[in-house]
């Protein structure tokens, strides 16, 4: 299972800004799994592919080929804005 | 000192903290975030913002800040560190923010303070929204904080991943 | 506001009457300046020192940090600017100086709080003395601090005389 | 009268750190009221020649060629050691 999260404006496309699937969409990199969840909503998709968004897997940011595997958590983040 | 919590924070003893770091501490430097007024923020005209909402990322948040603080122990000779944001919902003239250094000498304080603050505004998982007109939105990050930023990166480095050396 | 007194002062008071600039301030800067152990401040070795001891020329003193704060105000928009600096007999661990700076940005609260110490210990008519063994030394101004103050000079003005402009 | 005042480690060359003139030294600048206190007094004439120290006529620092006028305050400044 993949739990995915979604932050800041991404949130809106998910129920509490959260998802699961049951296995990592082929070849099982972060940009698959991007670009399934963008086939599936184009709405996402769009707001996926802005260049600003970044991806972390576990809580650690990564690049959009890096591998995900069953049971991690892979958040999608749009530019912070805090402080 | 990392924090992040809904509940509003006190200066002073956030200061006296900082006091408590030895007879070698001689420069202490606070830098406290408020919540300006919201249609300021959200910079653009439109119906009246009702109120801010500041999300983060449990985990992740507190990695990051965890990272900026060993960053910043690594430039410059610190006594004491202290970091609190608040999440949730703030209303104008709110204590948002707090970034506490003590150190021997004021040009470390002075440094270690505002490459937090950069930091926290460009790398840690926060996001602000403001909720105006019964719809959410959210804000986007200034130009200037992202150059303000980039003041602290190395040549030939990953944004945010360069580790020890001097501004 | 400037304040030159014997008396010690309230971080937590001073940084209240800060935030009061209104619903435009959204960066609150203090520095503290505290008394570190007094043979290191001598910065040599001999006979343990007994008290430290700051001298001021009064008229004059206020006369240069109007100046200074005036400087300030011109080159950066702040909503508020206070310096406190204690005169008179201090100990280890004692506050000694306080810059509190607010403004609408964080950059201007920054700089203008870095700029206002950095002439404050080169500029102002403030000279430190320590007593050791029965007699009194004067401390000399650190070269580190000739440094810090020389960065806000803009090429071909006397030091100290340059009006208005950013960094 | 010139009131002539000694800050920091020059305040040890005169009572209280201050003394009073009845006229200023011809030919009537800071430059000369240094000279004349140097003549006085060697190690007072020694401390003020130090290239760092500054002169201010009624608290404002000036050049050494300034002229000081009967009743005038004039302070003599080592370098400074605030905050």
């Amino acid at each position: 299972m993949i739990r995915v999260l979604f932050f800041g404006r991404l949130g809106e496309y998910a129920e509490n800004g959260r998802m699961e699937l049951t296995s990592p969409p082929a070849p099982g990199t972060a940009a698959a799994l991007r670009d399934h969840l963008g086939a599936v909503d184009a709405g996402l998709g769009k707001a996926l592919a802005e260049p600003q968004v970044m991806v972390a897997v576990n809580q650690e940011v990564v690049d959009w080929d890096s591998p995900i595997h069953d049971g991690d958590e892979v958040a999608f983040l749009p530019p912070v804005t805090g402080g | 000192m990392i924090r992040i919590q809904p509940e509003d924070f006190d200066l002073a003893e956030e200061y006296q903290q900082l006091r408590q770091g030895g007879a070698g501490v001689g420069a202490i430097v606070t830098f406290t975030g408020l919540v300006r007024d919201f249609n300021n923020i959200a910079e653009r005209q439109g119906a009246s913002v009702e109120t801010l909402f500041l999300e983060h990322y449990p985990g992740m948040t507190e990695r990051l800040l965890e990272d900026i603080i060993r960053e910043a122990r690594d430039r410059w000779q610190l006594s004491g560190v202290t970091v609190i944001h608040r999440i949730g919902e703030l209303k104008p003239g709110d204590q948002i923010v707090f970034v506490g250094t003590a150190a021997a000498h004021r040009a470390e304080a002075f440094a270690a303070a505002e490459f937090l603050m950069d930091y926290l505004k460009t790398r840690a998982a926060f996001w602000k929204r403001v909720r105006r007109g019964g719809r959410n939105e959210w804000l986007d990050m200034k130009d200037s904080d992202r150059m303000a930023a980039s003041r602290w990166q190395r040549e030939g480095k990953q944004p945010g991943r360069d580790g020890g050396g001097q501004q």
